[in-house]
């Protein structure tokens, strides 16, 4: 996918559709949506050949809210979907949008399998620690003492999912984490992430206000990602498995070949009817 | 010795080819398939297996005639036994008749007495001493060649089949192949073989497996993007298209599980991409939500579902029509869709290409049931025909400015818009919507689309191809997909005893053509309901929508073996 | 002014609060339905939302009786608005009647004219001042005293309740609203409140909704190991269940999908601890699979199915009674299971119990089809009903050395061993298999134990909880889970009518007990099929067995609104 | 679990049931299944206390040539079948045996969490690099050029899924890797790993004779881990990366709570139904 670099046809309100997201006043899936306009704009994509996929969740009705073509889903299904588009029709920018739960948890093979296939797709995680569409149950990034859904009195007890270095054992080319509550690095993180030729995995910390209030503190609580992002996948995974998860920027970034290859038109239908000719 | 054998002109020849791991009873059996066909036969072979992956028993059943045929007969005519290890498992595959003929060497042991108990006649040949006779001899070339002498196959039409099969093998396999073949027929050729031949067809002809024919009827109907997960037995489908849809500027993507499956070809779909999966009852069970995705947001899809036996894991190399019910209605929620599913082998193609064309026209998903017993079938068969309407998807290039993806229209179906379109811009939804496709929760928003959904299915019209009617008599057998073979040569062996029978197969069961239905029942007084499931799942099916006469009943045997005519024949007269 | 209202003695009262994010329409109607409760009297208490995850507008519908109510009423007789800020979004939810009052305090805005529109009477009271009066004081509260005394709910009993549903937040906080209440029942009382009082009942009741009365269900049942996704509208019976089950020693996992929830119940199960999961349709489609597997490997589970909306994704906070069909038909193969439905809010606990009692007995697979309408619904009840049979699982604590884990027995239960006894080692499959388990493609063992697994579900004695009887006219409607409440009224209003009326609710909906119900329905004539859905699912479903009369009809109305007496009266009388 | 250490009562061929296996011969399974049958002896566990839970696939058929408890469940699912097995009845040893494809593509999602989860469960994935079971179709870790089945004409185009990565970058608190040509090797890591509190994961290589006749080559490929296994997850996450995947030896082992922490009983049936009344 090319950018065109001259000066900006559509601004980033041209890019935001109509409908009224659902979202409660404060949920940082808004920086998410304006950070995605803006990033459009600026990378001057026609509206029309832009395609934003999601499953089930508060995040994921964002495609509704973006003036472009969409598919709102299913629940865990958004990166199966973007990858038969994106292998139908090379000529779209393919975004996937959705949430920690739709992700990580019911969606979980499917990033693997994702990262490992290096599709031309960038893919946007908000991540809020909690299930917010379904009213606060704990999600794989939940901390595992969070007691505060019913459906697990006592917190979950199971160790948080770790999304950046998951999508490096996997083997995605871009790591990226963003934060709504930084919307100038996150829309130039996602310039980034569209541009990357491959699979580019961005992990938005975007807190639920209304579930998760206690994620007020995360703004002291972010950080440079350590250090530049390397291509070495082995430090990479050195320093991810070090990180506390906060770190911003651009994690990591190589360049491999982009799937899938094409193949050469060889023949005809009717040659291959042939085939059974006795 | 004098080998009695039916004759082509009087009917067809039936032969079943066993032996243990290695011993080539499928390759023989493919030979003589082959052989029948460049003879200007017609034929059928199905084979199995026991449980083992590799090296176990298998069997190859062949039944060859001058006219086309769709279902294995009642017996067999001949049984060849390549070795008799672990053969006993087969034998309720293998019924024979007390003129049935067993042809083995006895120099490779006993044969076991299952099979001999009904009276069949014993003929021991010297098989392997005549293989011996050849360097790089094999025992089962020489039983083809005595049997294809016994069906009155010519003696180069064996050689040039074998050539075919064999070639990938080198020359040095191909030509002990043709030798022992020479072998086999002069084997025959001493004892009183049939002097009748084969009556030959000049027409065109195809040896197919329902599986491939599947795979054409996709490539035919335009599908170009196929996501899928290997399962038995629908992975041939998936193996024949793989490289010829890289050849056509298509694709086939292996996924990582069959949800990623449905979803990757509904997104291809969106696209403007025809798409289509293929699978068997686990993977059609999990890919029930992505269905449902399907129809409510109204992408076109199609899905094959090679049955095997159910439920569960159940028996996974043997037929069974029992996903019916699951393909009726299997989706949460009212969604209606298609379900259709081809009544022969040749019929695979026919069926699937419709079912694309079909689905890309009503924008929504299309459900093939095809089962073990056509799908792993090799037939040799006229070629299929090919739907009469060219349909194709409702676009809309150009959009006006108020644009509904999901507009109630007269005929149900909204013009779609494919992405790239300017101005077309909409967020497909499986949530309910408006017609602009904003999701609503109001009883209006969700009552219109649900009536729009209904009506652009049931309003549709299907000419003819919803079922083949044969006769017209008050006595009526009712059966669907891979039953139908073995239906309509009852009907016709019931028909031939004087009894006036009239056949109805329905190749397309979802919308029910209740109409239709009701008028090919015009008449009719007795109904059975013939399908290979537990529950007779056609049959209530049927009755849900009181097509019925009140004197109608069901014969539902389930698998793992496909229905014989003789057995319909004996429920009727004495059902 | 006079306000006239219905009284608990002629029937029962009906009223809608409505209001934007934070005006407390829920703790009003919560603080309402629980003061009737305390009062002795019966009610129901639905709500609804706009789309907003918080801070949209919402509306609590309430029913108050003197006795039992399972439904609501056709009109309200009372709407308090507490804010008009899209409450018109509502107005297909809240009908009213010429003689309907709606109360608001002019100050906070115009009542939207779609509520006035048709006639009812508008009342304008000074909530906003009354709680300027009291420091703290809420608008909510004082309508919650108004309507209180306009119900004729004593003041005490308003209070009692205001501090039980507000205690968590302090006694700041309940004093405010005992304050604000006061001032509500004196603005009342300025009008001329109808002097009737409520019949108080002294019978124990439960103030309960439909999901924690599934959940109760489930732990009087034994269960005591849940896995479960979250999901709209079952998430509640999982979050009432997650504390208690672990009180109780038992556990409630959070899986990663639906896919796993079915799998960790099997699981669970197959170690003797009876297990249960509850889900909606996305999730009861991806469990269809796992069902199956439940099925053919005989390990007893049970699934609630909250219904909503359908299909796909569809209108998840809304009911629909249309997911019977996938209920009954979404596994592949031919897998007999168990399908029950509540009959109202009640009776959740009743049905899960047995349901939970059935499976474990019959070792296969039951799912409970409740829905939106009554897991949501908050009814003040009498305590739900125990099965009578104290079924449990049937086990081989000493099994001989010849053990048979899937042995053929008469019944067709065949006893199980739990892991931990000695000389009962099985492998439990999904695979077709011999009476040991073993896997096997034969055709005997298939049909025996296809026969095996449709006897002991078919062949079980249920008693006379598969369905409730009421009346012995002519004119029969038949209704299922949720739609029973609307059903029972309309016949029981037919009745007061003059019409001589039957009604068949059914609870067992698989397997069905057509002899049972053809005995039931003797003497009907004219049946309606009463359902809430689109396609008359339970319709083609009785159809399908034959029990109905030639003259049946459907009255299938999908969601999102419930099925109101009136509607179905309308369909009976005009249909 | 404790294992006791008197003589052993029953023997390796005892742990055998007598259904034969439907393997080809020279399968790897066949070491795998003497390696559990040997470790079952060597650790003295009873028969009727141990239960293998299996998906679908050649691999997955072991359990029933185990004469122990077992379960054939359904392709992809047997960790959260295990998984429900194990709380509910924390007494039993419960192994979980399967393929690559069964337990890398189809059952990712549930590998991923189930490392998380650190239960009680050992499982066992004879790593074949194909399908066999459907006659030879590329898994998940399979190499991106390997041609040999014409559902990917031009092999998959995509990277190699690495089980050990995942496993860590999961959680998962044990890690090893075995080889079907090293029984030795391959007995003493799974008793470890039956020991082992917690989840442990057990990555055999297992050739498959009929579809990878190439795999003979295993046997001059595979080496040990380098360096002995850590625990600590940051150098372990660089020591796997660099790894080229024939490492054999125990990868990784850390200790940690094992879930699900048990509550203590607190209530009775009768005390929850009384919430109702009014
Ligand atoms: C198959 C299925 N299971 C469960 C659900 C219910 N569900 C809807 S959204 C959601 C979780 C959303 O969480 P997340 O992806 O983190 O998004 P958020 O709302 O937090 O932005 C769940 C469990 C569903 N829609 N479909
Ligand atoms: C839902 C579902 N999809 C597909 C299958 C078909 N299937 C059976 S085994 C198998 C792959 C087995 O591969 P693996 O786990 O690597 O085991 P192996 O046979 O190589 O030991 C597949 C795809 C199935 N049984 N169920
Ligand atoms: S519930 Fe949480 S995630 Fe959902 S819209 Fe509200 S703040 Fe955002
Ligand atoms: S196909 Fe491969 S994995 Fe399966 S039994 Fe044969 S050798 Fe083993
Ligand atoms: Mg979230
Ligand atoms: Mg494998």
């Amino acid at each position: 996918m090319q950018a065109k670099m001259s000066t900006p046809a559509l601004q980033a309100r041209d890019y935001k559709s109509g409908v009224k997201p659902i979202w409660c006043p404060g949920c940082g899936h808004f920086a998410v949506l304006a950070a995605i306009t803006r990033s459009l704009a600026y990378l001057e994509l026609p509206r029309e050949e832009v395609a934003l996929i999601s499953g089930i969740g508060c995040s994921s009705r964002l495609p509704a809210y973006v003036d472009s073509y969409g598919f709102h889903g299913l629940h865990g299904r958004a990166l199966p979907l973007a990858t038969g588009l994106k292998v139908a029709r090379p000529d779209l920018n393919v975004l996937v949008t959705g949430g920690d739960g739709d992700g990580f948890s019911i969606g979980g093979n499917h990033f693997l399998h994702a990262c490992r296939r290096n599709i031309d797709l960038t893919y946007v995680v908000m991540d809020n620690r909690v299930y917010g569409m379904t009213k606060g149950q704990a999600s794989p990034t939940t901390a595992p003492d969070w007691a505060a859904s019913k459906m697990t009195p006592h917190g979950t007890g199971v160790r948080r999912f770790q999304p950046a270095a998951i999508a490096l054992a996997a083997g995605a080319t871009f790591i990226a984490r963003g934060y709504s509550g930084d919307p100038k690095g996150m829309t130039r993180i996602l310039a980034e992430a569209i541009r990357h030729p491959g699979f580019s995995f961005v992990h938005v910390l975007s807190p639920c206000v209304t579930f998760r209030p206690d994620q007020r503190s995360w703004k002291t609580e972010v950080h440079p990602f350590p250090a530049d992002a390397g291509n070495d996948p082995v430090e990479a995974a050195r320093r991810i498995h070090a990180d506390d998860g906060m770190g911003l920027g651009i994690i990591h970034a190589e360049s491999l070949p982009v799937w899938p290859a094409r193949q050469e038109t060889e023949t005809t239908l009717a040659a291959i009817e042939k085939e059974f000719l006795v | 010795m004098n080998l009695e054998m039916p004759t082509m002109e009087t009917g067809s020849i039936s032969l079943a080819i066993t032996g243990s791991g290695g011993s080539g009873a499928v390759t023989a059996g493919l030979i003589l398939l082959e052989a029948a066909a460049k003879s200007g036969l017609y034929g059928l072979m199905m084979r199995s297996a026991g449980p083992q992956i590799r090296g176990g028993e298998s069997l190859s059943l062949l039944r060859l005639a001058g006219s086309p045929v769709a279902c294995m007969d009642d017996h067999f005519d001949l049984l060849l036994g390549l070795d008799w290890h672990n053969a006993g498992r087969f034998a309720q595959e293998i019924p024979l008749h007390a003129s049935s003929l067993i042809l083995s060497d006895p120099a490779i042991g006993a044969i076991p007495d299952t099979f001999t108990a009904g009276g069949a006649v014993v003929r021991g040949l010297t098989f392997k001493d005549r293989a011996a006779r050849v360097d790089g001899g094999r025992l089962n070339m020489v039983a083809v060649g005595t049997a294809g002498a016994l069906c009155g196959l010519p003696q180069d039409m064996l050689a040039l089949a074998a050539d075919e099969i064999l070639k990938a093998k080198g020359p040095g396999v191909v030509e002990a192949a043709t030798a022992c073949v020479a072998q086999g027929y002069a084997l025959a050729t001493e004892h009183d073989v049939p002097a009748t031949k084969p009556t030959h067809s000049t027409l065109a002809r195809w040896n197919i497996s329902g599986n491939e024919a599947c795979g054409l009827g996709a490539l035919r109907g335009g599908v170009r993007f196929v996501a899928a997960y290997p399962i038995t037995p629908a992975t041939d489908i998936l193996e024949w298209l793989g490289p010829r849809l890289e050849q056509l500027g298509g694709l086939l993507v292996q996924a990582e599980d069959e949800l990623a499956s449905i979803n990757m070809v509904i997104g291809a779909s969106y696209g403007g991409v025809p798409a289509l999966t293929a699978t068997s009852g686990p993977g059609l069970s999990l890919m029930q939500e992505g269905l449902g995705l399907a129809v409510a947001s109204e992408i076109p899809v199609v899905v094959i579902d090679v049955t095997r036996g159910g439920p569960s894991t159940g028996i996974p190399t043997k037929p069974e029509q029992s996903d019916l019910n699951v393909a009726l209605y299997g989706m949460h929620g009212d969604a209606p869709h298609l379900v259709l599913a081809p009544l022969d082998v040749r019929d695979c193609a026919f069926t699937t290409q419709w079912a694309v064309r079909l689905a890309e026209h009503l924008q929504t998903a299309a459900i093939v049931l095809s089962d073990q017993s056509l799908g792993q079938t090799r037939a040799v068969t006229d070629p299929a025909k090919l739907p009469g309407i060219p349909l194709q998807r409702v676009t809309e290039p150009s959009p006006a400015s108020d644009y509904r993806r999901y507009a109630l229209t007269a005929d149900g179906v909204s013009p779609m818009t494919l992405p790239g379109t300017k101005g077309g811009m909409y967020t497909a939804d499986g949530l309910e919507h408006d017609a602009f496709g904003i999701p609503s929760s109001l009883a209006a928003d969700h009552h219109q689309q649900l009536d729009k959904r209904r009506r652009k299915i049931e309003a549709f019209d299907f000419g003819s191809d919803w079922a083949e009617l044969r006769g017209d008599g008050k006595l009526c057998l009712i059966c669907w997909g891979s039953s139908s073979g073995a239906t309509f040569e009852a009907g016709e062996r019931l028909l031939a005893d004087g009894i006036a029978i009239r056949v109805i197969a329905l190749r397309l069961l979802a919308p029910l053509r209740s109409d239709a239905l009701a008028q090919a029942l015009a008449g009719v007084e007795k109904v059975w309901v013939v399908e290979q499931n537990h529950s007779g799942q056609l049959y209530h099916y049927l009755r849900s929508y009181g097509v019925l006469p009140e004197d109608a009943h069901s014969l539902a045997k389930p698998g793992p073996i496909p229905l014989r005519p003789g057995e319909i024949i004996e429920a009727v007269k004495h059902g």
